[in-house]
């Protein structure tokens, strides 16, 4: 084996979340709890305690499935500023912080899009005008294994993705030689967000989490980050994560904040629970072509109410739950 | 998720005289590549279309797989999202993105789909941006898993609703996507996976596939009333064509009996 | 960022089960079932199909914890020769299999030691005689990141372990300078398995299949994995599996033999159905103490039986099972 | 597994007039290291039922967490393996190895356990081969979780019940499962997780840590009726001492009391 290793081209994106091992190392020993502490709060006491200006933030699900709206909504209501999101298939979340005026970079693996919705007004409009920056590019395999370098403590993951493209050029990534094969391989650098808001059906008050349907890369996204805030349809007895150990996706260790909010997901997806709000949906699409659009729907929707609970009022309540509900749970899926 | 920028603005125009759609052309065409007991890397929109179709008549054995980790699902109706509950609805697997991504850089996936903005003569695909990517003119959504599939699928699968000068370019403003870069071995040179790439394009006017020794674009069949002045005159760069070019099979009738069940309210074929 | 990565040391082990990740997509792309296929076969013919002389094999399981013995007492019956075992947490399988005669060579996180119930006399006396020989050394936690590098088709993980020992130098991994801290790391070579056999409580006859309990290292190691074999405790129709979609550990097309052996993991544990069979574990650890011993028991519950069924009887049929059984289940574990 | 293959020689040798046994001091003081809210990483025999025994007194909060994927149990009876069924019984998670091991390389495990065939001044430990490597006098399990557990866990407890110049050595045959490697700064320097590394040695006669310094071992305290001499007559390498030396606090009623109810059949714990 030869004595180095040639590193053949490095991607001139910005490093965004990548830390020290050691360092990181350090500070969860100092910082996260391995007792079982009740960590219940209300979702501005989490976004209050633990989104702080410029944070570096992933928010789990996919898209407009398992989207955690009501901390987003909160931080939004919170006016945070700077944020620097993690653009893993960011669609409605990302836009309405951008919206919000809460976001100065994103690190995009898929954003400003809505899948078959379409592309993002609010999202577009700030990329393109300069309000937010686009930092660096990857693919959402090479995001998601960035996380699971952060999960597993090392400062890399090998990926044989991207090479040959601008995406690869544009992101924080390097190609070397590997020394077995002696072909080129791409390693991206870990990913450590600040915080990650996660919503799911159920967890106890430690933060002992089960999500339905697939998890996406929210394992290995909530282990890698610093911070994970919760959002739960349903705070259960640990007695009844306890009797299916193996349902258990995240560990408590892993988690800063446990919030109950029922339909806290909307108007995304919430499998096996309730529907996308289409209507909802396409309000805000058609409310952020314009930037006074946009702000009226913020002013109404989240500026406008205290809590979750009166916005859900506000979207039509009991009645159109229990429709989003009807919706999902009526098409013969089972649990 | 796949980049189906182009895909959420569906119309139905039938071709003139012509009893079927563009969309169900195109479908249909794209269900004909998908081989019975192979894998199927699936996008929201017309691929999940026509792999559903391939399923329901040549093709049952397909294996149908999701990004977001759904795998081998009985789809009860069309996802709109790679990532929603009917992407694993009765499915062998509902599993996550790390697997469903390492089974594709393994070599376990044929087929992915891709859309795209911008293509150039050798299938690599813009999805990034229009203009500058540091004062973009127009920012599109990124990669998504567009470079996951154009890196890792044996044989990638274009669908290109708009063939145009403006969609056909000589030179992308970005390449998020590799296809096969700059012509024979480039892929491997540049470190991708080895003997994958580009398998076909189907735009509105023809299908395409890639000249074996340039890599470039070449005809491989124009869709009825299409010529190759037509293929031509829509795209900058020059597009490669045999002595004899084939006309595209239009849908047969149980095809598009099939179509009309699969997407009923022509939600994605429209109507 | 500099032009070169320094090597900084080199492990002197044997490198076993590595393949160039081209090489290995071209061969399951060819290989590999794609479609839903029966794959339903005898223990016999499964192992006469996927195991040949020669093969790098992995045991799924963990110790004496859901073995998959039927597989391991046909090859044995089968005389395969030349075996190079993935030695990750092997113990009661390795040792049938050293005593068979069928293992020239280990690569070994741990192995020739039974946990709590002492050394492997088997395993040992093969090592101290040269019979069998160690090529390699690495931790449990190395060797199951090599496989999750070959599950994810790249060359190889970096890992932070291993560092300054004879472990390491044992070992086939290298240790280079990390390119963004600038410190050590070690990557360790991603591993192939040639065949790998797991025991699952259930799966349907395509391969999807479901363990209950702790999966430990089987996800990664199946699907890093050439041939697959499954035994399975019941064979279940694919509806129950599609019935709950995530809780399949291994998916079809990672699967090449699925064999319905009931209570294949005896002696050793299934998890909520049956417990270790101490006495027997203990009869051939006693047996295994000489040569002619470990000859003797192989004769009369190996070779002297056809299969799996005729072995259950000899080591006292439904009697006994139904004890097993019994221990496991009624101490009041969850399913 | 952590290598604990001198747990399985279990014998019931109760020290001369006193009422507890070699086995149940060495628990009580093991046990007495581990803080509450904190986490550890169990293997069988005598670090089970310490940490047991841990939960039960002082540090009912603390988390216990197995290398196969058990993470957390409400232990119903002593595991035989570290991968039973008991290691994951009422767990609040049944996971991987690939999990735990991730967790323990974050830095998330606070203390681990470890035995040894042999061990030296600075606690690297042997478990892989007595003799020469290539043509071994006795072969050993090998590292197992061991080198995991000494290169990941913030401290690391070893538990030898069988000092001796045998197993106290000058020069290791093997070195299995870093300790402090050659003293101050080496773990740093070979490329081991910072600030983590050897805490405590438990033997039949003494209680030792590592002097800050050198990172050698030193007494921490003398077990009752052991002296220095004892000590240092059963190792091979000198062993630090304090100018004043306390004795081991045996085993309360209360700690035995509690050790009988977590093995009242003495299979770890002989009686």
């Amino acid at each position: 084996m030869e004595r180095n290793i040639p590193i053949l081209a490095t991607g001139s994106g910005e490093l965004v979340g990548w830390r020290d091992p050691d360092e990181n190392r350090a500070w969860i020993r100092e910082n996260k709890p391995r007792g079982l502490v009740d960590k219940r709060m209300s979702v501005r006491e989490a976004v209050e305690r633990f989104v702080p200006d410029g944070a570096y933030l992933a928010l789990g699900g996919f898209g407009h499935i398992r989207t955690p709206m009501a901390l987003i909504y909160e931080i939004i209501r919170q006016r945070r500023r700077g944020l620097v999101i993690a653009g893993k298939t960011a669609v409605h979340d990302i836009d309405l912080l951008i919206g919000g005026g809460c976001v100065k970079k994103v690190e995009c693996a898929y954003a400003f899009g809505h899948e078959l919705r379409g592309l993002s007004p609010a999202g577009r409009r700030a990329v393109e005008s300069g309000e937010v920056q686009v930092v660096a590019e990857l693919s959402n395999a090479a995001y998601q294994w960035r996380f699971l370098a952060g999960m597993m403590g090392v400062p890399f993951m090998p990926v044989r993705n991207m090479a040959g493209t601008d995406t690869f050029e544009k992101s924080s990534a390097i190609q070397i030689k590997d020394p077995w094969s002696g072909k080129p391989v791409i390693l991206v650098p870990a990913a450590i967000p600040d915080v990650t808001l996660i919503h799911v059906p159920r967890c106890d008050r430690y933060g002992n989490a089960q999500i339905d349907g697939i998890p996406v890369e929210d394992i290995e996204l909530a282990r890698a980050s610093r911070r994970v805030l919760l959002t739960t349809e349903q705070i259960v007895d640990d007695d009844e994560i306890r009797d299916h150990p193996q349902r258990t996706d995240i560990p408590f260790y892993i988690v800063d904040a446990v919030c109950e909010v029922k339909y806290g997901a909307h108007p995304t997806l919430m499998p096996y629970l309730y529907a996308f709000d289409e209507p909802h949906i396409q309000e805000w699409l058609q409310q952020a072509k314009t930037p006074q659009g946009a702000q009226a729907y913020l002013e109404k929707y989240v500026h406008g109410t205290a809590d979750f609970s009166q916005y859900l009022e506000l979207v039509g309540g009991a009645a159109t739950l229990k429709r989003l509900e009807q919706i999902e749970q009526n098409k013969g899926r089972q649990t | 998720m796949i980049a189906q920028q182009d895909s959420h603005k569906i119309e139905a125009r039938p071709f003139a005289k012509q009893e079927y759609t563009q969309a169900e052309l195109i479908t249909c065409v794209a269900s004909r590549l998908l081989e019975d007991n192979r894998s199927v890397l699936v996008g929201t929109g017309l691929p999940m279309i026509a792999s559903m179709l391939a399923q329901r008549s040549h093709a049952p054995n397909l294996l149908l797989v999701f990004e977001a980790g759904g795998i081998g699902p009985r789809i009860p109706e069309l996802p709109v999202s790679v990532g929603d509950s009917r992407t694993f609805y009765k499915a062998v697997a509902a599993t996550s993105m790390h697997d469903v991504m390492s089974a594709c850089q393994a070599g376990y996936i044929d087929y992915g789909f891709l859309g795209a903005a911008a293509l150039d003569a050798y299938g690599n695909i813009n999805t990034t941006v229009i203009g500058d990517w540091e004062h973009p003119k127009v920012r599109l959504p990124g990669s998504g898993g567009a470079n996951d599939v154009g890196s890792f699928c044996w044989r990638t699968i274009f669908i290109m609703r708009n063939q145009s000068t403006r969609t056909f370019q000589s030179k992308l403003d970005f390449i998020t996507t590799p296809g096969w870069i700059s012509g024979p071995g480039a892929r491997e040179r540049s470190g991708l996976p080895h003997g994958c790439g580009p398998y076909r394009v189907i735009t509105q006017l023809a299908v395409y596939g890639f000249d074996e020794h340039t890599k470039r674009m070449q005809v491989v069949s124009l869709h009825p009333g299409v010529t190759l002045e037509d293929v031509q005159a829509n795209s900058e760069f020059p597009i490669l064509a045999p002595a004899h070019v084939p006309v595209t099979e239009p849908p047969s009738p149980e095809e598009r009996r099939l179509l009309r069940e699969i997407d009923p309210r022509g939600i994605v074929l429209g109507r």
